[in-house]
């Protein structure tokens, strides 16, 4: 496994950078929070990122992307999380087209094309507790003729409010629980009874509660074999947990810096804080964990693209650690920012809200952890 | 003894017949009465339980009556309080007036001074908020650079304080002004209390990441004070401010106390932790036991902590009743401790609660959660208000420890 | 709860102290170490403590003993715990006085006494395998006639290598788990068939591993009821955490005292190491978790005497938080110490050793915060 | 590349001719060869296996021809050491000269005194041990006060020096002494080569609380040595210890790796955690799991830094020599990282070990768990040895975070 990236995936990092920069650094991010605007997203940036081709990077060639590979697009999701980007894109380009990508001939043409084409913005709606359980599924789908008519709730749906088509993770045999008996369908947001409550969250972006009232679906909207969606969400969801643990790498990363900055900057008691030893051993520390989160998040957004076997493991390893080094990170910067720190008007609060709902996105550390000693052994 | 209960029989009968039936009913948060020139009572009855509390002097119940408090000893208070207890009677008034200012003037101000302001904080006609920090003077208050010219028979303030509650709706401000020279930073600090009804004094809220807050920054721009209101020497204000900041540590350390601590065993009563109950509720049980083990031994941890602490607490107020002695230096310890508690205590029940902690408005959380997540983002200052943590533990080192500096 | 050691629990504790400095200073327990005394205790020392009445101290005044309480003797373990004072009173005062006390007058009277007035040492023969485990009880003991026949194991049985008498916890019907089923007896160190093998530890005290190759017991030697020695032994148990708390306490409070004198007095880079910032606020941290271990301990032993119905989860709580904290504190001082610190010449590392050893004795910190979790209720 | 391909093969028919056997065979810890002037070989084969070897240089392969060395090219010496590992061969010499004296003699001594030291490290005719520490100066190393004193043709040298390593069984000693004022005081230090083989020169074993060390105190009492002994200018000697203190913080930063780390997972292999399968024969398991929940949980912690660790390393490696750099600032925080998770690795395996893990010595435990009982007492050095974890986080704030002084 590659510990440092290839050239490609350095410029996509660089454009990224760039762009979050000039166009979306948290000042953009504020505007929108607070606007009126109630999704959490601006159209126009969409529009770019689209047209900069991100949300084809995992799409094959044949339908349009340039399948530059989950390193490429994680190594974005870097750079946006260090200014809080809010955008659907980790919900489109990552979660939903790694879904769609299993589904047949004809749906892959039709809607990646228009994911990489138009921007067309995918939703994952998998929870249905208060805390990520992918096998605990109980929202059913009964087949009817040539249809399959969906009865349940979803919880925690990232990007829900806004999202213009749905996979829906549902069961159609056996008890939540079961590994086998899952099967996944992609149902419009307009469809007859989907009820979609947007939620404010309190790192402002948006998710939401669904309801389906015996939403009528298709079979050919199915992706892949009936009762066999468990495999496929887990492989998504390991290269969605690789590609979440860069972005909170990125948001913990710049929440670091904003705070060494801070600690030269700020006079107390005639000396710059961060002259003050505890401080500084701190901030060492902080740094020493940080270089364990590159190394693992590299590692792990790799490991996909290189045909590891490892790749489960590694994502949870990446997912658990940053997670646990985000917590740390934006607990630390609060505090060492003092009084300013808890203020709206400084940018470190934001990051501290990102890391705790980021943290919670497809599994928490303790989820993460256990899941490692699971697939190592013990 | 006798006389004491003689005490409690008056109070009960008094309490009886002059707590209004309103007065007696749980309190909402809209119904603190902070007083002030433009007082807003919740209800009639506010006015009327205030005026008569004021009265007796019972807001302010050991303050000594010839400044309208209730001069009451220590026994007699404590009666006072359960007997209110008993009858359930909200607080007739909350101020900083009481809680801070008044125990400052009662140690610091000269007589006249005294006269002029504690009866007013008694009967709750004016409205105080605290003035110390400045955005440049955070841990390091008495660089302080707020500063009032001397101008004959008044002083000229200039500058700003950051983190005065509720001043945009208070009608004077006790502040840490510069007076002398910027070093040695101690010496050059005076005490001074300023009208807020004038031109030169101006606030503006400040939004915490936790939402709207009652904390204002407030701009001094040539305001007006008479040189009587100076409390205490010239340049003698940080003898004030350092015994009202010990008062605060102590007030805040309290709150390491609330919640998640596991209560105690009653006879044939089954023991309870709150935090486990309401983790049990989120995250499962499984035969009896909360499903999630990591997330229940970090919650054995904690009760344990808690316990531990809650314990200290009451060790240390006996161990000083025992020898007479008044706050120590290990009050920075329970200012630590206490806050680093109560931040943990709410990361805990956001871990607990997954994805219900993460609402921040609107539809899909019920109002209890979404007042965690609020209060969890809140809880980020209380290692920061009233001394940051590292001042604490700066504080433990060369006072307790006499660690060499 | 009183938090505050009454007159005559202050004036057990003043003696121990003076005792502990005139007779039992760390320098004694290294000549008893480095001495060819394989029982790590000096006779002459154990002769003064029971003149001094320290084995008496949880006995009744009826078998001459003083009753003082289990407060009374935990504050002299304090003390002898700062000094590390080799001793058997621990197992004999505390484990052994309170199990006789289960048993009938014949026995109190005969062994009661002994304790007190000639220092008969006992030890309690538990644990069966490498962690506490008081319910996995497998050592048999099977009726026959008059008599009950023991074969088993025991290990880790605290001063076994010298006792004059043992309480063995046996099963005398149901399975290993089984709260029923168990029972105490009282051997004699020389019954026929016993084999004691002393094992040095790494804190230089003893503990035995014991072999019952079909040792044979009257029936009048067993302490309570056929089968219901496991409540006897709960009871006992949690007296002992207690105790062993109170002088992991004393050790831990040492091992602080000495560093801070350290820290006051080592000089590197011109100062006092004492005045870095770093070692400031890690030296205040461990004086906060200490101020809570004095409390959770006093809370605890004094429970006992005053009749309290939550001794059980007290004596979890002290013994998991002081554990948790002398592991911290023992730590923390080797590595303030510097390279001295791991030298055997000084102190500050034998009190690591001891820290380690206790921790493990009837249970460790995350046996107890298991426990205590149960026992309130999740 | 055909070069290459050539010097392989030779090395494969020299090491098929030459390396003796008994040297093929699995190592014992009495096995190790540490050369000098009294060596003690543990096998007539190892004396051969390292005149051999020290005859073609390639006990220090990579060294000049002109001093002995193999004069050998990185990926010349990369073939030799993979030839050798494929015979199984046993390091001919382990030696303290190769591993720090050489490398600073090579970039700091005289044309002289390279010819005349550097051939016998490679040859291993002379032990040498380090002399930096002393009692009073363990971090501040500069501090350091063993004086010596110009004597015309000879210094005279007196004072203490603490671990240094197996110094009863060395012949000489490289050291810092000060040769000129107190303060600054980097300023009078050099570095001194002494022959330990006189009276002015005792040493006296120090026992750790691991047991018995192969650390030594050294006392100087009038040790004459002469002046050519002197390497690079005097006063000059700061210059040599950084560079050699710099060396012994990457090796000893590649401790945090061993043992604990699950291993990689190989196709069709089940992945393992080794500290785990330790931990399940100790402590039990239950559907394939470790039975302790709480243990588990820190292992799972303790698996995933590790892994993360020693990935971290790989990368540092990897970027160093993509930019051509050499070590970076960053090995303090391997240094500070490795020793302190080495430490838990330790405090882990007690913990899963139980009472198992508290032996000492005799009957009752096995030989591997009295060995990591030791081994958990002798870690508690790795984060003091070849600079603290605090002087690790010093250089890390400043010169990788550049914080302020």
């Amino acid at each position: 496994m590659s510990l440092i990236l290839n050239e490609e995936q350095i410029f996509l990092k660089d454009s990224a950078k760039k762009f979050a920069a000039e166009k979306t650094p948290t000042k953009h991010f504020r505007e929108i929070r607070d606007s009126e605007i109630s999704n959490c997203y601006d159209e126009k940036v969409w529009s770019e990122m689209v047209s900069l081709g991100w949300t084809g990077i995992l799409v094959p060639e044949e339908y349009g992307g340039s399948n530059f590979g989950v390193a490429g697009i994680s190594s974005i999701l870097e750079e946006l999380g260090r200014t809080l980007t809010p955008s659907p894109l980790f919900s489109t380009a990552v979660v939903g087209v790694s879904l769609i990508k299993h589904a047949n001939e004809e749906i892959k043409k039709e809607i990646l094309s228009k994911v990489v084409q138009t921007g067309l913005k995918l939703s994952f709606a998998i929870e249905e507790s208060n805390r990520h359980a992918p096998l605990n599924i109980s929202c059913l789908a009964e087949k009817a003729g040539e249809d399959y008519i969906i009865k349940g709730e979803k919880s925690f749906v990232l990007d829900g409010g806004f999202a213009d088509k749905f996979i829906v993770a549902t069961r159609t045999s056996k008890n939540p629980g079961d590994k086998t008996g899952i099967s996944l369908f992609i149902i419009d947001s307009d469809s007859k009874g989907l009820e979609v409550t947007p939620t404010k969250m309190v790192d402002s972006r948006n998710a939401a509660n669904i309801k389906f009232n015996e939403v009528k679906v298709h079979s050919s909207r199915m992706i892949g074999d009936e009762g066999q969606g468990f495999e496929v969400i887990e492989s998504v969801l390991d290269i969605s947990r690789a590609a979440i643990s860069a972005e909170m790498l990125g948001g913990a990363l710049e929440a670091y810096e904003i705070t060494i900055d801070y600690l030269k900057e700020r006079e107390q008691f005639g000396s710059k804080i961060g002259s003050f030893q505890a401080l500084q051993h701190r901030a060492a520390i902080m740094f020493s964990e940080l270089e364990l989160c590159k190394s693992c998040v590299v590692e792990s957004i790799t490991s996909f693209d290189e045909g590891g076997n490892d790749s489960e493991r590694l994502a949870s390893l990446a997912k658990a650690k940053v997670g646990e080094v985000f917590h740390l990170i934006s607990n630390e910067s609060v505090q060492m920012h003092g009084g300013v720190g808890v203020t709206d008007e400084y940018d470190i609060g934001l990051y501290l809200k990102r890391a705790r709902v980021a943290e919670q996105i497809f599994g928490n550390s303790d989820y993460h952890k256990n899941r490692y000693a699971e697939l190592t052994g013990y | 003894m006798e006389n004491l209960e003689n005490f409690r029989k008056d109070t009960k009968a008094w309490l009886e017949e002059n707590c209004p039936p309103e007065m007696r009913k749980p309190m909402g948060p809209g119904d603190v009465v902070w007083g002030g020139r433009d007082c807003k009572f919740p209800h009639p009855d506010a006015k009327l339980w205030l005026e008569r509390m004021g009265e007796k002097g019972w807001t302010c119940p050991t303050w000594p009556k010839e400044y309208g408090g209730g001069g009451l000893s220590f026994d007699e208070n404590k009666i006072l309080q359960e007997e209110l207890m008993a009858v359930r009677a909200r607080p007739a008034l909350s101020s900083f007036g009481i809680w801070m200012l008044g125990p400052a003037l009662l140690e610091f101000a000269s007589e006249e001074q005294k006269k002029k302001y504690i009866p007013d904080i008694v009967k709750g006609k004016i409205r105080w908020c605290q003035g110390y920090s400045e955005p440049g003077s955070g841990s390091d208050l008495a660089s302080l650079k707020t500063k009032a010219e001397d101008k004959g028979d008044h002083f000229l303030v200039n500058g700003q304080k950051v983190w005065t509650s509720y001043a945009d709706d208070c009608d004077m401000i006790f502040t840490l002004v510069r007076t002398g020279p910027l070093e040695p930073k101690h010496d050059g600090i005076s005490f001074l209390l300023i009208d807020m009804d004038q031109p030169g004094v101006t606030t503006k809220p400040i939004k915490l990441i936790s939402g709207k807050s009652p904390f204002c920054e407030t701009f001094f721009d040539d305001a007006v004070v008479p040189k009587e209101n100076l409390i205490s020497d010239l340049n003698k204000g940080w003898d004030v401010a350092k015994r009202l900041l010990q008062h605060e540590r102590n007030m805040i350390a309290g709150m390491g106390l609330g919640g998640g601590s596991s209560s105690k065993k009653k006879k044939d009563q089954p023991v309870s932790s709150g935090m486990a109950t309401m983790a049990k509720t989120y995250a499962g049980e499984e035969n009896g036991k909360l499903a999630d083990p990591a997330l229940r031994q970090k919650i054995a941890s904690f009760d344990i902590n808690s316990h531990a602490f809650s314990l200290t607490l009451k060790r240390a107020s006996e161990e000083s009743k025992l020898s007479n002695s008044g706050p120590s230096p290990a009050s920075s310890m329970f200012k630590y401790y206490g806050s680093e508690s109560n931040k943990l205590r709410y990361e805990l029940m956001l871990e607990a609660m997954g994805t219900k902690a993460l609402g921040w408005e609107g539809e899909g959380f019920g109002p209890a959660e979404l007042a965690i997540t609020r209060e969890w983002l809140r809880t980020k200052a209380n290692s920061i208000e009233g001394g940051t943590s590292e001042v604490q533990l700066n504080i433990i080192a060369k006072r307790v420890l006499d660690l060499p500096q």
